[in-house]
């Protein structure tokens, strides 16, 4: 046993002392680090909104499960088109909102005629874009009609932003929640915690807990402490580095998972030195992918060489695609006109791993003799500036939505890659639904991107959560963003 | 004198110096704001969104209006008691700081009467002590706690009192209604961290107070009279040394009022500090500039009562501009 | 103050020398510290103590001593900017209000009241959101916190000087506010300022802490004491050296800055110097 | 047995000795005087028989009161204070705690003297004693005139009906009417109530008609001790001569050939007033205060006038307009033919004026040399070479009897006298006409007055200067003036000259002024 070891092991004999923990065996107080702006996963982006309500107040079409598979939902059943663009749902029935008020087809039709309308807010409209009609056959019957094929419709339906709303109850739902989950929403001590109630009248199985409470606490530190002190019965994600005082510990479980979150180092192809190729490749061999994962991440990161999630059946592993290699990178840059290096800045959004892993690279770039200032910034700004204005050299960001690769098609995003064989590859995909195909497909483009070096591929984020050692059926995974608290349940 | 009237003009004298004070503040505020770069709506719908759905926002944030319109209507109905709806969460602005105060109002008296209950007896019993051992011991005490980043003590009394002896919760806060013991554990270790430099700083000007007043012509006519040198520091000195003791706590209050943003991080208090912290980040202007005006009223208006307590107390004050 | 004046006030000497030795040690930061501190290795972190790494290494594998060191500076300069501009515009507004008295000393306390009603943490905060978190942030918002309390001192020094007959008969010699701010009153609340200016050296260093700790102060790869104590927190039940080192050093500079305020006000003060003497010397 | 006796009484701070091997004995029903100057030891010396010395006095010696020596604890020598000695200080402003009433303060002493058969009756019989009104009761000290909270004091130190009355200084912080009332009462209640006095004080001719008895201290040691009438009469010390000497001002006779009235006066004052309003700009400021309510008078160039008056009466605010401290607001000033209200008074008129301050100890900026501060009028004469800016330093220091060399030092190695002397090198260093006298020697010691006094008669005659003085000294006055103005109220109420004015004083103020001076002492 190491000497830094002691206090914390010394808490824990404390902790053992104090008895058995407090909890009752079907209440669950989860610590979260980020308190949603508004409780509608319809109207905004924020993660933290799709933690509390996701699954467990509102629900989908279908739903995703832990492997990240439909699975049906609202609609127990559907039947698709041969041309796969049309889509019939067949409804489960005796649903009912919490506010009392029955589910049907029509809701449906709100739901989905509210979220493509013209004003509406919606932050994934995008995706269901393909969507041009919604028609109600019968009150227990809904038929989506695609304008073209879309491999991901089912995917997406079973996303937060596609849940199903009430007409009544939709516009109040940012700060009092209504649908048709198996957890009502009780009340919302802004700044403190959010507290749900089991929903008697759920139209499906009943859940194990009957009340949870989301507590928001943003230090680790006290999030450590609330978690020794039983003040909270578990977290979702807890910070990599702080993961040892809980990892001998037998009053916990800690759960490492994978996330749809690719952390990469942006770069930005429109702008010098960056739209040398081989500026690139010499930055990607300058970075050494273990030395960031064991900083940023305690290694818990897994490394990745492309943009794709390395859980996926699709993933291709790329991450020999530039080893780390300082002398190569220093040829490259020389061969590319820049003897001396360059400097460059480096936008960090307010993210652990985005800071850290930004020194460690600062460090690792300038043994090459690539110079960068780091430039912290907030949220809003980082948005504005990186992502909206495009004004930036370098930037870190975990890219959190699943099956993302499309952005590279997208000339007009924010890194800018413009590649016309990227944009067709993309389009035959989006269009094909043969599982064979898509996979050839996805691997191709996954392939050019890794060889052009568009961005650094750094590690897909881990899910790494803490839990009460008597707790069960939390999600290990997260193939979408959410506590689902449907299987969570108390061993004695 | 005209006593009455005198402090009936006082009092308007002082009210008038307020409002102009706010008024100037709310301007400067929302200035400030307007300046900040950073979309909140934008912000709300995060990397993916389309740009026609965040221009949709904005117009329903009602982010479009020229700027001396926007003034104009924020200070309108701030008068009538409207603060505006905020921004992200859709909610009116005044339910949302009212909210907050519930748990920053309580928590700054707790700090006040700790330190108040512990650092004027330290200040006094030093003062009566001075140059002796307990004098230097007590303030060496006094400079430490002075000097211990309060989010560091906070840190260590919850490993003591919460983690590991388990007598109070690591924070968190329970509303009032729902279990007003609850709240008040809730609020106890907070407290404490809090009161902390203040109970210390207290101790140090109450010490130097009453050491100063100690050396006045006064006390010596007391000793006079037949007190023993301790008698007259506690029968006239102290009542004297509270005067400037008054001030600091003026300050304090204030300061707890805004300042505590970072305990209200150690123990995840849902305070003010972090709800104008998160409003920021979050580019809810509305908001922003709502609870920062709340602070800044708050700020005067303790300043104002300072002023009022002061000439309450001392005779000399009364009816004159100070 | 001199020397023998210093053998008179020990914990004055005390203070005065371990806040010059804490000064020292970050201005020689600039020059040499034992390793770069920009330099990160993290195969070699979490090194406890021991010869080559005098206080061990952190969470990046840099050497601890050299952060102290360069920690030590950043937190000095910051606290330092602040006091400067508080003195830089604090003192001007105060000695104009007693030099032209009337309607510019309304002024100036309206307006300290105003910069006073703005709470330095929301103040600190406005101005990250404005120009982005990092030092130059905290330095503002610490020298705006300043402003008001320095000008509020000079004045109050100033008033006591301004009824001094030497002030009158500089009038009477034709010197105009101006000149009588500069020459009289200024020069006679230098003492004050000085006992000022320490206590506020000491909030500012706090202040900065406190700044990092939300995020709001130093910001990475620069290092600053707070920043380090914040860094350290989360790892404190895994690896607590590394917020006792920062945190300890943030602790004994504030007292060394707090002891030499307090002392440079007993020494300085004639009215507690000479005590004892003025009792009842009539 | 003696009431108090002092046997080789030293203390000392840090070493340094404020009183050495004093030795006296005050018998009940004495009244005994301690005379002495700033510095000599004689209030340590009172606050040792109370045991009130501050806790760095080093204090060796005994002191025996009635037959017992002092105890040695706080709380014993509390007892003998409360019962035994009653106290009266010097500033009553700041001996009484501003935060409690009058009553409350005077009730507090006659419960800590634990006389409680009298307490019924003894407040009002108290108040009535020292003659305070019922009604100031509810009071707060700075509710209070000077002469209020002094009888307030008396009435205190009466609570306990003290064997032994210490007054130190008891009068000198008040206006020549009130010091007299005030020496009348301690003087009346010590003979009615046969109490013992120790009266300490710098004010020789005041010990002369209270004391029976006398000490005289200098620098710690009592040079001399006896009945009062012995020690006046045939004084052994030669510092008891020179004390004695100094009391009695000769009147300063120049040559008539100095005063040279030609017609037009140096200074004419019409119809002056100044009026302070307090609360700013609100329209519902406080009531006008008159300060000076139209004076005019002349003064004719060569001439010495001075201006008399109680304090508060507008002279000094009458002064600080003249000088262009301050602005008139009605009427105007003429200065050398030259009309001004005040502070518009332009640079090189301003060099034909100057003032004098009070108090030497404030005039001059403690961190600038002398040189400094005396070259800083030069100002206003324009740029003027160095040569003639270090001959105009040395002429005007050498006037006043100092030495240039004198010139590179600060303010703080100069004695009262001498900065008083540095101060008139000031006022000439432009060589002005006029020169403005605020109480020029009432802040030094008795000793030096004279000679500060010589110096201004001579410097009149030797530059042909104008004196406008401003005192409440009328002995001062009737030496050196050659006409008298007696101000009150902001306004001038008499006028003459000195012998005429003090032989039959018209005016009920100059009246009550005349019979306010004690008197002298016999030869």
């Amino acid at each position: 046993m190491t000497a830094r070891n002691t206090l914390a092991l010394t808490v824990a004999g404390l902790l053992l002392m104090a008895g058995p923990a407090l909890a009752q065996p079907t209440e669950i107080r989860i610590g979260v680090a980020l308190e949603p702006p508004t409780l509608d996963p319809t109207a905004g982006a924020a993660e933290a909104i799709d933690v509390v309500v996701y699954q467990n107040v509102f629900e989908g079409l279908v739903r995703i499960d832990q492997t990240g598979a439909v699975q049906p939902g609202l609609a127990k059943s559907w039947t698709i088109s041969e041309d796969g663009l049309t889509y019939r749902f067949a409804l489960n029935e005796g649903v009912t909102f919490h506010d009392g008020t029955a589910f049907d087809a029509e809701d449906v039709k709100f739901s989905f005629d509210r979220l493509l309308a013209e004003d509406s807010v919606n932050a994934q409209k995008a995706l269901y874009a393909p969507i041009s009609a919604v028609t109600v056959i019968d009150p227990m019957t809904v038929e989506f009609t695609l304008s073209r094929p879309d491999g991901l419709f089912l995917f997406n339906l079973g996303r937060g932003d596609a849940v199903i709303v009430a007409p009544e109850s939709a516009a109040n739902n940012g700060a009092e929640p209504i649908g048709t989950g198996p957890f009502a929403f009780i009340q919302w001590d802004r700044g403190s915690r959010v507290v749900l109630e089991q929903y008697g009248p759920y139209w499906g199985e009943a859940p194990a807990l009957t009340r949870a409470s989301f507590v928001f606490i943003s230090d680790t530190a006290t999030l450590t402490n609330a978690l020794l002190a039983g003040d909270v019965d578990g977290t979702n994600n807890f910070a990599a580095e702080a993961l040892a005082v809980f990892e001998n510990n037998p009053q916990f479980k800690v759960l490492v998972g994978s996330t749809e979150g690719e952390t990469i180092l942006s770069t930005n192809n429109r702008k010098e030195p960056f739209t040398d190729l081989k500026v690139r490749q010499a930055m990607a061999h300058a970075l050494d992918r273990q030395e960031i994962i064991e900083g940023a991440t305690y290694g818990y990161g897994v490394p990745i060489g492309t943009h794709f999630a390395p859980h996926h059946p699709y993933y291709l592993d790329l991450t020999d695609t530039y080893p780390h290699d300082v002398e190569a990178a220093k040829t490259l840059l020389a061969e590319a006109g820049y003897t001396d290096g360059f400097s460059a800045t480096l936008k960090l959004p307010p993210v652990a791993y985005a800071r850290l892993s930004g020194q460690i690279i600062a460090s690792q770039f300038a043994e090459v003799g690539i110079e960068l200032e780091l430039i912290n910034m907030e949220w809003a700004q980082w948005l504005e500036d990186v992502f909206a204005n495009k004004d930036f050299d370098l930037t870190i960001i975990s890219h959190v939505e699943p099956f993302d690769i499309g952005i590279y098609a997208n000339p007009d995003y924010y890194f800018g890659y413009d590649n016309a064989q990227v944009q067709a590859l993309n389009e035959t995909l989006n269009a094909t639904t043969d599982e064979a195909d898509r996979l050839a497909l996805a691997q191709e483009i996954q392939t050019i991107i890794a060889r052009d070096a568009v961005n650094g591929y750094l590690f897909e984020l881990a899910q790494t959560g803490v839990w009460n050692a008597k707790l069960d059926g939390m999600w290990q995974n997260a193939p979408v963003e959410g506590v689902v608290l449907r299987d969570i349940y108390w061993v004695e | 004198m005209g006593g009455g009237f005198h402090m009936t003009l006082f009092l308007v004298r002082r009210m008038a110096g307020f409002a102009a004070t706010l008024f100037v503040a709310a301007l400067v505020i929302f200035l400030l704001l307007d300046l900040l770069p950073g979309d909140p709506a934008r912000f709300i719908l995060g990397i993916n969104a389309t740009p026609e759905a965040v221009a949709a926002l904005r117009t329903q944030m009602g982010l479009d209006a020229p700027a001396h319109e926007r003034f104009l209507a924020w200070v309108g109905g701030m008068l009538v008691g409207d603060f505006g709806l905020s921004t992200t969460q859709r909610l009116p602005v005044a339910e949302l700081i009212a909210e907050r105060m519930a748990v920053t109002l309580p928590l700054s008296l707790i700090a006040m009467v700790v330190s108040v209950v512990v650092g004027l007896p330290i200040g006094i019993l030093a003062a009566m002590r001075r140059g002796k051992a307990t004098d230097t011991a007590l303030m060496v005490l006094a400079q430490t706690g002075v000097a211990i980043p309060n989010f560091w003590f906070g840190m260590l009394l919850t490993l003591v009192f919460a983690v590991t002896l388990r007598w109070l919760p690591t924070g968190g806060f329970i509303p009032w209604d729902e279990d007003a013991g609850a709240a008040m554990r809730g609020m106890t270790l907070p407290g404490l961290a809090l009161a902390l430099p203040q109970a210390s700083i207290l101790a140090r000007v109450m010490r130097t107070a009453l050491v100063d007043v100690t050396e006045q012509d006064f006390i010596r006519t007391a000793r006079a009279k037949g007190m023993t040198k301790s008698e007259a520091i506690w029968r006239h000195g102290v009542r004297n040394a509270l005067l400037p003791v008054l001030t600091i706590l003026g300050l304090q209050f204030a300061f707890l009022i805004a300042g505590t943003i970072i305990v209200e991080n150690v123990f995840y208090l849902p305070g003010l500090g972090r709800l104008i912290f998160t409003a920021i980040s979050e580019r809810d202007l509305v908001l922003v500039r709502g609870a920062t005006i709340v602070l800044v009223v708050v700020t005067t208006a303790t300043m104002l009562v300072v002023d009022l307590a002061y000439a309450f107390v001392d005779p000399r004050l009364k009816g004159r501009d100070a | 103050m001199n020397w023998q004046q210093l053998g008179r006030h020990p914990s004055l000497a005390i203070g005065l020398m371990a806040a010059t030795l804490f000064a020292l040690l970050g201005l020689v930061s600039l020059w040499w510290t034992p390793f770069p501190i920009e330099q990160i290795s993290i195969a070699r972190r979490f090194l406890g103590p021991a010869t080559e790494h005098w206080l061990g290494t952190d969470h990046l594998g840099r050497d601890m001593f050299s952060l102290v060191m360069r920690g030590t500076l950043t937190s000095f300069v910051v606290a330092g900017l602040g006091v400067i501009i508080g003195i830089g515009v604090g003192v001007p507004l105060g000695l104009a209000a007693v030099a032209w008295g009337g309607m510019v000393e309304w002024l100036v306390l309206r307006l300290s009241d105003i910069t006073f009603a703005f709470p330095a943490v929301i103040v600190a905060i406005l101005i990250a959101a404005l120009f982005g978190p990092g030092e130059i942030n905290a330095v503002i918002a610490i020298g705006i916190f300043n402003i008001p309390v320095f000008a509020r001192v000079a004045r109050g020094g100033a008033l006591a000087i301004a009824t001094q007959d030497y002030v009158a008969a500089a009038r009477l010699a034709g010197l105009g506010n101006a000149a009588i701010a500069a020459r009289h009153l200024l020069p006679n609340i230098m003492s004050l300022l000085i006992v000022q200016g320490t206590i506020q050296l000491s909030l500012g260093i706090l202040a900065e802490a406190g700044l990092s700790y939300i995020g709001l102060g130093t910001q990475p790869p620069a290092t600053s004491l707070g920043l380090m104590l914040r860094d350290a927190q989360s790892l404190f039940l895994i690896h607590p050296w590394l917020s006792v080192v920062p945190g300890l050093t943030i602790v004994l500079i504030v007292i060394a800055l707090n002891i030499s305020g307090d002392g440079l006000r007993d020494a300085i003060d004639p009215r507690l110097r000479h005590e004892g003497l003025n009792h009842g010397a009539g | 047995m003696a009431l108090v006796e002092i046997d080789h009484l030293t203390i000392g701070f840090d070493g340094r000795k404020a009183v050495s091997h004093l030795s006296l004995r005050i018998e009940r029903g004495d009244r005994f005087g301690i005379i002495g100057e700033s510095g000599s030891g004689k209030s340590l010396t009172a606050l040792s028989i109370a045991g009130l010395l501050p806790d760095a006095a080093q204090v060796s010696g005994h002191i025996a009161f009635d037959g017992t020596p002092l105890p040695d604890s706080e709380q014993a020598m509390a007892r003998l204070r409360g019962k035994r000695i009653g106290m009266v200080f010097q500033e009553p402003m700041t001996a009484l705690n501003p935060l409690m009433t009058i009553g409350e303060q005077i009730e507090e002493a006659i419960n800590l003297a634990g006389i409680t058969e009298v307490m019924p009756l003894a407040l009002p019989d108290l108040l009535d004693e020292v003659g305070l009104a019922a009604g100031h009761v509810g009071r707060f000290p700075h509710q209070l005139s000077g002469g209020q909270r002094q009888r307030a004091m008396i009435a205190m130190a009466l609570a306990s009906q003290p064997e032994l009355m210490i007054a130190d200084e008891p009068t000198s912080a008040l206006d020549a009417i009130t010091q007299r009332t005030v020496l009348d009462l301690i003087t009346d209640i010590c003979k009615r109530r046969h109490m013992t006095l120790l009266f300490i004080s710098h004010d020789i001719r005041a010990v002369a008609a209270l004391c029976d008895r006398v000490g005289v201290m200098r620098a710690g040691e009592l040079v001399e001790q006896g009945d009062t009438g012995d020690v006046f009469r045939a004084p052994q010390a030669d510092y008891t001569r020179k004390l004695l000497a100094a009391s009695q001002m000769q009147r300063r006779d120049r040559p008539a050939a100095a005063t040279q009235a030609d017609g037009a006066p140096l200074l004419r004052i019409e119809n002056v007033s100044r009026v302070y309003r307090h609360g700013g700009l609100w329209p519902w400021r406080d009531a006008p205060v008159r300060a000076v309510d139209g004076v005019s008078l002349d003064i004719a160039a060569g001439e010495c006038v001075a201006l008399v008056g109680p304090s508060g009466c507008g002279k000094t605010t009458l002064a600080r307009m003249i000088v262009g401290l301050d602005d008139v607001s009605a009427g105007q000033l003429v200065f050398d033919g030259a009309a001004y209200r005040g502070r518009n008074l332009p640079p090189l008129l301003r060099a034909g004026l100057s003032l004098v301050f009070q108090d030497p100890f404030s005039s001059f900026d403690p961190r600038m040399t002398i040189g400094d501060s005396l070259g800083e009028p030069l100002h206003l004469l324009g740029r003027l070479s160095r040569a003639e800016h270090e001959a105009r330093l040395a002429e005007a220091i050498e006037a006043v009897g100092l030495s240039v060399a004198m010139l590179e030092r600060y303010p703080h190695e100069f004695s009262g006298g001498q900065r008083q002397r540095l101060a008139i090198a000031r006022a000439l260093v432009t060589r002005p006409r006029l020169v403005v006298l605020d109480e020029p020697v009432s802040a030094l010691d008795v000793s030096v007055r004279g000679d500060v006094l010589d110096l201004l008669s001579r410097l009149q005659v030797e530059h042909g200067l104008t004196y406008l003085i401003i005192s409440h000294d009328l002995d001062m006055v009737a030496a050196m003036a050659d006409r008298v103005l007696v101000m009150e109220k902001g306004q001038i109420v008499e006028e003459g000259a000195p012998q005429r004015l003090f032989a039959e004083p018209q005016h009920d103020l100059t009246k009550a002024l005349m019979a306010a001076r004690l008197p002298e002492i016999a030869a």
